[in-house]
């Protein structure tokens, strides 16, 4: 590195890369392969996921969330584990949710999860008027998590 | 570091140390300028930044000044505190001209005034006409949803919004 | 070596300065942030920068949240490298709730410091060849970066935000297999620092764009609160890590280059040789982390309390000194937290000094030379 | 003349310049987008640095109500077939700094928004992903927020007077205001 003159061959040197793989990740024909798991990281942050029966309804999760994003719901659908057990169930709003994760910490019965899926995107329809436009966005972006994404575990409390 | 701790001392001010290489003083408001310019010239010559620390319950603000000296590499964390109720401050652009740009954001954001601070004007906020957001009695939730028209509560999300059914 | 001196123009007209902004919307600006320069001719006669273009209000909003949820606001101050914020937080926490994490966290805390910062030094490698209009400089350092992303998404969970540093230690340990990748990259980083000293360092056009711009003297650079390697870029030895150590920084062996010459061309290179120091840590610490547990067990979230006192505790970031005050009164939550950005001085007020009679395309090689992060203004 | 146009917009789904305008903290996953590894100039997206020139505009997370002044600028600045992006949480409810003084909320009260993308951040292959998703709109012509934006004008301009052109404070005086928590 001493001295800064760059001599003449060095042009020629960057031919190599003529041969080389490009590195870039071609997103939709390919994905991500550096884990050993294809596409994201084995321990990826991503939409959450909510085993129904084992989670108590305490509503930890929603006290310790920074973002204040989720909301414990009264859910039908849902039956008590046992005498203790509330029927609320967390619902997350996306429209807040940081992705740290330290709701899946505290969460005691280790029923709130993260899933490695993380693709939602939403499109506000043209019939939306303005001015309901922004509840309709608000609304899609608040889900209560259950097993949909349970086969694909990111984040988990170990 | 404790060298200088006994001479401070002796000067009759309260210091005590925090760690083996960074050490506090409380100075009354007077003699902030003579004991910063006496730390400048016994080798603190590097200003790390100027905060402030409103205690609403005792009445008072306090300022924090962080020197930090390179060559036997201490840190000295210099407080004072200053009333409240129009609460005014001497400037310290005479010993670093760099006091400048840290006094103009605490007037932005406490309400001090620094006299003989050139320029005390906005800042980081545009038209801000309501109390310094930073004090301690600015409540910024009632403020964003009076602003942003939006309803929250502050337990935390213990609440039932009644219209949510899951996807 | 002189600046350049400003030729008063003769005519004394009224439009002898006119007004430019180098505006938020400006790609030769790291972030979103205007300075508002008074032009004369092609030289700038006057500056006033015009922050708060990215003024959350973190301080006010760490007020409200316990100690522990700080966490995830808190690698959102400084974007290109947002773990020195939660290292130093949590080292302040720490000391003021008297927890003393175990050898292995701090390996573990070093390791994750120290990939940062040589991302941290990738990205101001983009930031140089974008200001100067060298746009393979960015593919190749960005890219390389994104290497280092995969490798921490593999360990933290997250991109760029890792929300990893918890009071106590670390969220998780480290997966198996990790420590050998990252020997692997560390290697394959080695390999292309001669393409990148071939492509940047050595590039006549580069040298030309940055030596003689924005000349630092010693003296100037600590009367205006200027640290890290922009301090050490203008001749003076001084880095948190050897002076005054935290972590294990005392048990590994790297010394601190000096360019000295104090232009922007001195601090390209001083980041450019700090990078390999850098590479020799993490070879260092993969070979020698201990094991143990990656943390102490602390009280829940809800009933974490530090006890009343206040502490001012610093890492050394790739742009200088970070700092955060953090004073406490024994609550579950922060009474005040102070976080001190290095690029504040540096941006708000010595840019007025430095600016005057400086040229308008060296403005953006001035500020990217500098490293100048804005968020660290506004917070 | 409305196979032009089917023409035209499947042309114009394919080469969407974006401005180059990092507005929020989101913008740092715009450099690996853009370069070497991600590669968004695979789907004809290119950064700008001039709105004359582009046609999305990435509203990358969090706005203060200074940055959302020179957004709105800038959006009335770009020629008229123009998208917003609004990245991550942020712009959607709020995110993080729900309880902030200085962020805006809900962007879609001040600008009109065609594609959310969910994530704190959202990573380089969700914005890919949004890339295709937002050429897929305006192939079938359902991008058409900047057509709201003239329609409804009163409306987004009084919401964005609310926030600039505030003449009295916001809170009442400090005494009525509780101790914050």
């Amino acid at each position: 590195m001493v001295n800064f003159k760059k001599n003449s061959l060095a042009p020629i040197s960057a031919l190599k890369y003529l041969f080389k793989k490009p590195h870039t990740v071609r997103y939709p024909k390919e994905d991500l392969n550096v884990f050993y798991l294809k596409g994201v990281s084995p321990r990826y942050r991503g939409l959450h996921t909510n085993d129904l029966s084992k989670c108590i309804g305490c509503g930890s999760c929603a006290k310790v969330c920074p973002a204040n994003a989720i909301m414990m719901v009264e859910s039908k659908d849902v039956k008590p584990a046992n005498k203790f057990a509330k029927t609320v169930r967390p619902v997350i709003d996306y429209g807040r949710c940081c992705f740290c994760g330290q709701c899946v910490d505290v969460c005691p019965t280790r029923s709130l999860q993260m899933s490695r899926e993380y693709i939602h995107s939403f499109h506000p329809k043209l019939s939306t008027s303005s001015e309901k436009e922004p509840e309709t966005v608000v609304e899609d972006f608040i889900w209560r998590p259950d097993q949909t994404h349970a086969d694909n575990p990111g984040y988990v409390r170990t | 570091m404790l060298k200088h701790v006994e001479k401070l001392r002796g000067m009759g001010l309260e210091a005590n140390p925090l760690k083996d290489w960074e050490f506090e003083v409380s100075v009354p408001k007077e003699r902030v300028a003579e004991v910063l310019s006496y730390l400048k010239s016994t080798g603190f010559k590097a200003f790390i930044h100027l905060a402030c620390v409103d205690w609403i319950d005792e009445g008072e603000f306090e300022l924090v000044y962080n020197l930090e000296s390179y060559e036997d590499a201490l840190q000295a964390v210099v407080k004072t505190r200053i009333p409240r109720n129009n609460p005014t401050m001497e400037s310290m652009i005479s010993i670093w001209g760099l006091c400048q740009v840290y006094e103009r954001e605490v007037h932005e954001f406490f309400g001090i005034e620094f006299v003989g601070n050139p320029n005390l004007k906005p800042f980081f906020l545009e038209n801000w006409m309501d109390i310094p957001p930073l004090r301690k009695d600015f409540n910024t939730l009632v403020y964003s949803e009076e602003l942003f028209e939006f309803k929250e509560d502050e337990t935390h999300g213990i609440k039932a919004p009644k219209r949510i059914e899951h996807k | 070596m002189e600046l350049r001196p400003l030729n008063v123009s003769n005519t004394n007209d009224k439009y002898k300065t006119y007004e430019l902004f180098i505006g938020p919307n400006h790609p030769g600006i790291s972030g979103n942030f205007s300075y508002v320069l008074d032009m004369e001719g092609h030289k700038v006669a006057n500056v006033t920068p015009d922050p708060g273009l990215l003024h959350r209000g973190f301080e006010k909003l760490m007020e409200r949240r316990l100690w522990t949820q700080n966490l995830a606001l808190i690698p959102r101050i400084c974007v290109p490298e947002p773990d020195v914020n939660e290292v130093a937080y949590c080292m302040g926490v720490e000391h003021l709730a008297g927890i003393e994490i175990p050898k292995h966290a701090q390996y573990i805390r070093v390791i994750v410091l120290e990939m940062a910062r040589i991302a941290a030094f990738l990205f101001s490698f983009a930031g140089l060849g974008g200001s100067t209009g060298l746009y393979t400089a960015p593919n190749w350092s960005i890219g390389d970066r994104d290497y280092i992303l995969d490798l921490f998404e593999w360990l933290t969970g997250g991109r760029v935000y890792h929300i990893y540093q918890y009071p106590g230690g670390v969220k998780k340990d480290i997966p198996d297999g990790w420590l050998d990748k990252l020997l692997e990259l560390l290697d394959y980083l080695e390999s292309r620092l001669p393409e990148y000293d071939n492509l940047i360092f050595r590039n006549p056009i580069l040298q030309k764009r940055t030596k003689g711009v924005g000349y630092l003297p010693a003296e100037k650079a600590i009367k205006n609160g200027i640290t890290g390697p922009n301090l050490r870029a203008s001749g003076i030895k001084w880095d948190i890590r050897k002076a005054q150590p935290y972590l294990v920084y005392d048990e590994l062996n790297f010394d601190i280059p000096i360019t000295g010459e104090g232009d922007a061309f001195a601090r390209t290179l001083q980041r450019r040789l700090e990078l390999e120091e850098s590479i020799k840590i993490l070879r260092q610490c993969a070979n020698q982390i201990p094991d143990g547990p990656y943390k102490v067990k602390i009280p829940n979230p809800f009933q974490f309390r530090v006890p009343a006192g206040s502490y001012y505790s610093k890492v050394e970031s790739s742009k200088g000194e970070f700092g955060y005050y953090i004073v406490s009164d024994g609550d579950v939550k922060p009474y005040r937290v102070y976080v001190r950005g290095p690029s504040y001085s540096v941006g708000l007020y010595y840019a007025n000094e430095i600016m005057r009679g400086m040229r308008i395309e060296d403005v953006p090689v001035w500020i990217h030379t500098m490293d100048i992060c804005p968020p660290d203004f506004d917070r | 003349m409305s196979e032009w146009k089917e023409l035209a917009d499947y042309f114009r789904g394919r080469s969407m310049w974006m401005l180059h305008y990092c507005t929020g903290c989101g913008a740092i996953e715009l450099p690996p987008t853009m370069t070497s590894r991600w590669d968004m100039e695979r789907f004809g997206v290119v950064p700008m640095a001039t709105p004359r020139q582009a046609d999305i505009l990435l509203i990358t997370g969090y706005l203060s109500i200074k940055s959302l002044k020179r957004v709105v600028y800038t959006y009335e600045q770009m020629s008229a077939p123009k998208w917003v992006l609004g990245f991550g949480s942020c712009t959607i409810n709020g995110g993080i700094y729900w309880d902030s003084y200085s962020v805006i909320k809900r962007l879609d009260k001040y600008i009109p928004v065609d594609l959310y993308i969910a994530g704190c951040m959202p990573r380089p292959e969700a914005i890919l992903d949004s890339f295709v998703k937002l050429r897929e709109l305006i192939k079938k012509g359902e991008a058409k927020g900047y057509e709201k934006y003239v329609k409804n004008f009163e409306w987004y301009k009084a919401n964005q007077d609310k926030v600039f052109r505030r003449t009295t404070p916001v809170l009442k005086k400090p005494e009525e205001v509780t101790k914050s928590a």
